[in-house]
């Protein structure tokens, strides 16, 4: 099973992670793009279930005051919102490839 | 309620047996009489059912051990489809055959099932039963007092892909 | 409510052949539920199979037996039409009874 | 274990490989041709199986592996649903609170007309599937439709599919541009890949059936929906269509769409549509 998954996530994941512990304000704003890219993801009706836990992730750990974990699950979330919306664009051509004809 | 085939069970015979019986389920005495499974209790064997494993299982139903025999056809899948429900059966040649067992090896609880064979009733059981994983199932005859058992392994694992 | 038990007892010759499948959870009491509160165990211990008043099988079931279970075998010395009776009961004192019609 | 590398790999391939095919080959594929899908599909099967006999398909992964078809047989002498089908049986004769029954709405009294469904509905312009066309029926006559996904709707089925079983899926494309339409959107998601597996129905049930994902031996997509409702040892229980969609699509880590959906309703009426001519075998047993 070839697993191509055309994945713009890896890019934003290899950012060099941020020196100084992560406060709210970071966790805020990482979690709001990750909230935007899901939604456009669902939009899209394909959404994925790890994104859906890894924003779920997020809240929790920032629930806890964790903010360091809740901003990497805020990004980790973002990334795999991406990476569906990416997957849902490029399969609208395709899927044409599998058809049997 | 059919008269056993062994030695003819004096009434002390039987006391002394099914204490015996009821000690080894603490599993540490060694067992003198063999009382045969069949007339010693009508009641379920609920100690049997209690034991983890194999032999202490096989001890607290029979109170003796088996010796495997070609004569004991046990039919079970090679992987089954399901751990929940694996289609498994066993037949035999033997006669005089009282009781027949399955026990699944590496089961919370060995014993499975166990089934008394009336005279006039065939040696000859099918059942579905559940396996926590992969491991030997095992089925054993009681026949003319005296146990064969055959032993199978079977392969279980979860299905799909992921989730 | 139809009972829980369904049974096919066909004979051919002196030999009938009966299977039975019967309506029941068979909870190991190893399982949780989706709240994860364990769904305590609730399983057949005895089923009971007489045929013109004598026991012609007797299953003494654990956990390890599969839901709604199922059970075949086959015994002599009956002829169609004789009366099957079938009874099981659970460890809660749950049980249920029925009589078939040998084919 | 989030599989980075490979997957980076990967994607840089796949996106070469899509942007290289969709150039060239989208002209052939514009019109839809659904007779000539069906019979590409079917030779498919038949030519990649030919020693599975056209009438076994509907049988899933028993046309495919001996020892499970065994295991199959074993089951069906008393199969786990039979207390499906009488629960279906008893709830098809008994009369709603307004005395009406799921015999006045459909055609026949409901009585071996399985092979039919799903069909497209040119007044509603959709396809309309027969767990939909259940929930109608009640809720038309002022009772409280069922779950998609739980017993009494795969009860009812099951009753439904054991009185069509032998008769030759039946599926109609009227001359109707949405149906067409309907056809090609049921075909594009049952290519589509999805969830973070990446997988499409058609990478488990056209690329590799008969072959083993864990314990399970995959189906040919090829007459996969003859056989439902099926009662699942997984589920221990009864599964309706609905279910099966939904379960599938979780176990690819994509999020599902509510049962019945649009996409659901069309996917299924592709998939009957290129099964036509085979048996109906619901309802079945499956592992």
């Amino acid at each position: 099973m070839k697993l191509s998954l055309p994945l713009a996530m890896l890019l934003a994941l290899s950012l060099a992670p941020s020196a100084r512990a992560a406060n709210e304000a970071d966790y805020k704003a990482a979690y709001a793009a990750a909230e935007a890219a899901s939604k456009e993801a669902a939009g899209m009706r394909n959404q994925w279930t790890v994104t859906v836990s890894a924003l779920a992730a997020a809240k929790k750990a920032a629930d806890g005051g964790d903010f360091d974990r809740a901003l990497a699950a805020a990004k980790e979330a973002e990334a795999l919102a991406k990476a569906s919306i990416f997957q849902a664009t490029s399969e609208k051509e395709a899927w044409k490839a599998m058809e049997i004809r | 309620m059919t008269t056993t085939t062994g030695p003819h069970p004096t009434r002390r015979l039987i006391l002394q047996g099914a204490a015996s019986v009821a000690l080894l389920g603490l599993g540490n005495l060694p067992f003198t009489a063999a009382p045969a499974r069949a007339a010693a209790n009508d009641k379920y064997p609920d100690e049997a059912f209690k034991q983890k494993n194999e032999a202490d299982a096989i001890k607290a139903l029979y109170g003796k051990t088996a010796e495997p025999s070609d004569k004991v056809k046990l039919d079970a899948p090679e992987i089954a489809e399901n751990g929940g429900v694996v289609p498994i059966s066993v037949t035999t040649t033997l006669d005089k055959v009282t009781s027949i067992s399955f026990f699944v090896a590496e089961n919370p609880f060995a014993l499975a099932a166990s089934y008394r064979i009336p005279d006039g009733t065939l040696p000859s059981v099918a059942n579905r039963l559940k396996m926590a994983k992969t491991t030997n199932v095992t089925a054993l005859v009681e026949a003319d007092g005296k146990l064969y058992s055959a032993t199978k392994e079977v392969k279980v694992t979860v299905g799909g892909c992921g989730g | 409510m139809a009972s829980s038990i369904r049974v096919r007892a066909t004979s051919n010759g002196d030999i009938t052949e009966v299977q039975a499948l019967i309506q029941h959870p068979m909870d190991t009491g190893l399982v949780k539920d989706s709240k994860g509160e364990v769904i305590p165990a609730h399983f057949i211990q005895q089923l009971k199979f007489e045929c013109n008043g004598k026991d012609v099988f007797v299953a003494d079931w654990g956990t390890a037996v599969s839901k709604d279970p199922y059970v075949k075998f086959s015994f002599k010395g009956a002829k169609k039409g004789d009366e099957l009776k079938i009874s099981w009961t659970d460890n809660k004192g749950g049980s249920d009874t029925t009589t078939a019609k040998i084919a | 274990m989030k599989p980075r590398i490979p997957l980076l790999l990967g994607s840089l391939s796949a996106a070469l490989v899509a942007f290289v095919l969709t150039s060239p080959g989208v002209v052939a594929a514009d019109k839809v041709d659904p007779v000539a899908d069906a019979k590409a599909f079917q030779n498919f099967f038949f030519q990649k199986f030919p020693n599975v006999k056209h009438e076994d398909f509907v049988n899933g992964p028993y046309s495919m592996n001996e020892d499970m078809k065994r295991q199959w047989q074993e089951k069906e002498e008393f199969p786990p649903y039979e207390f499906a089908l009488d629960a279906g049986k008893e709830m098809f004769s008994t009369p709603f609170k307004n005395g009406k029954s799921y015999a006045d709405c459909f055609p026949n009294g409901g009585i071996g007309i399985r092979q039919n469904y799903p069909y497209f509905d040119e007044k509603e312009g959709k396809v309309v599937t027969l767990e939909l066309a259940l929930n109608r029926c009640r809720e038309a006559n002022g009772e409280a439709p069922y779950s998609y996904v739980k017993d009494e709707m795969a009860s009812l089925t099951a009753y439904m599919a054991y009185t069509s079983r032998g008769k030759l899926m039946d599926i109609k494309i009227p001359d109707d541009p949405r149906a067409l339409a309907a056809f090609e959107n049921g075909k594009r998601y049952f290519y589509t890949r999805r969830g973070q597996m990446n997988f499409s129905c058609a990478s488990c049930h056209v690329q590799s059936p008969g072959e083993r994902i864990r314990a399970e031996i995959l189906a040919p997509a090829l007459g996969i929906l003859n056989a439902m409702p099926i009662y699942r040892s997984e589920w221990s229980g009864m599964g309706t269509t609905s279910r099966r969609f939904v379960t599938c699509n979780s176990q690819t880590r994509a999020v599902p769409l509510e049962p019945q959906a649009d996409e659901y309703r069309d996917v299924e009426y592709f998939l009957s549509y290129v099964a036509n001519g085979l048996p109906i075998s619901g309802p079945g047993a499956r592992p």
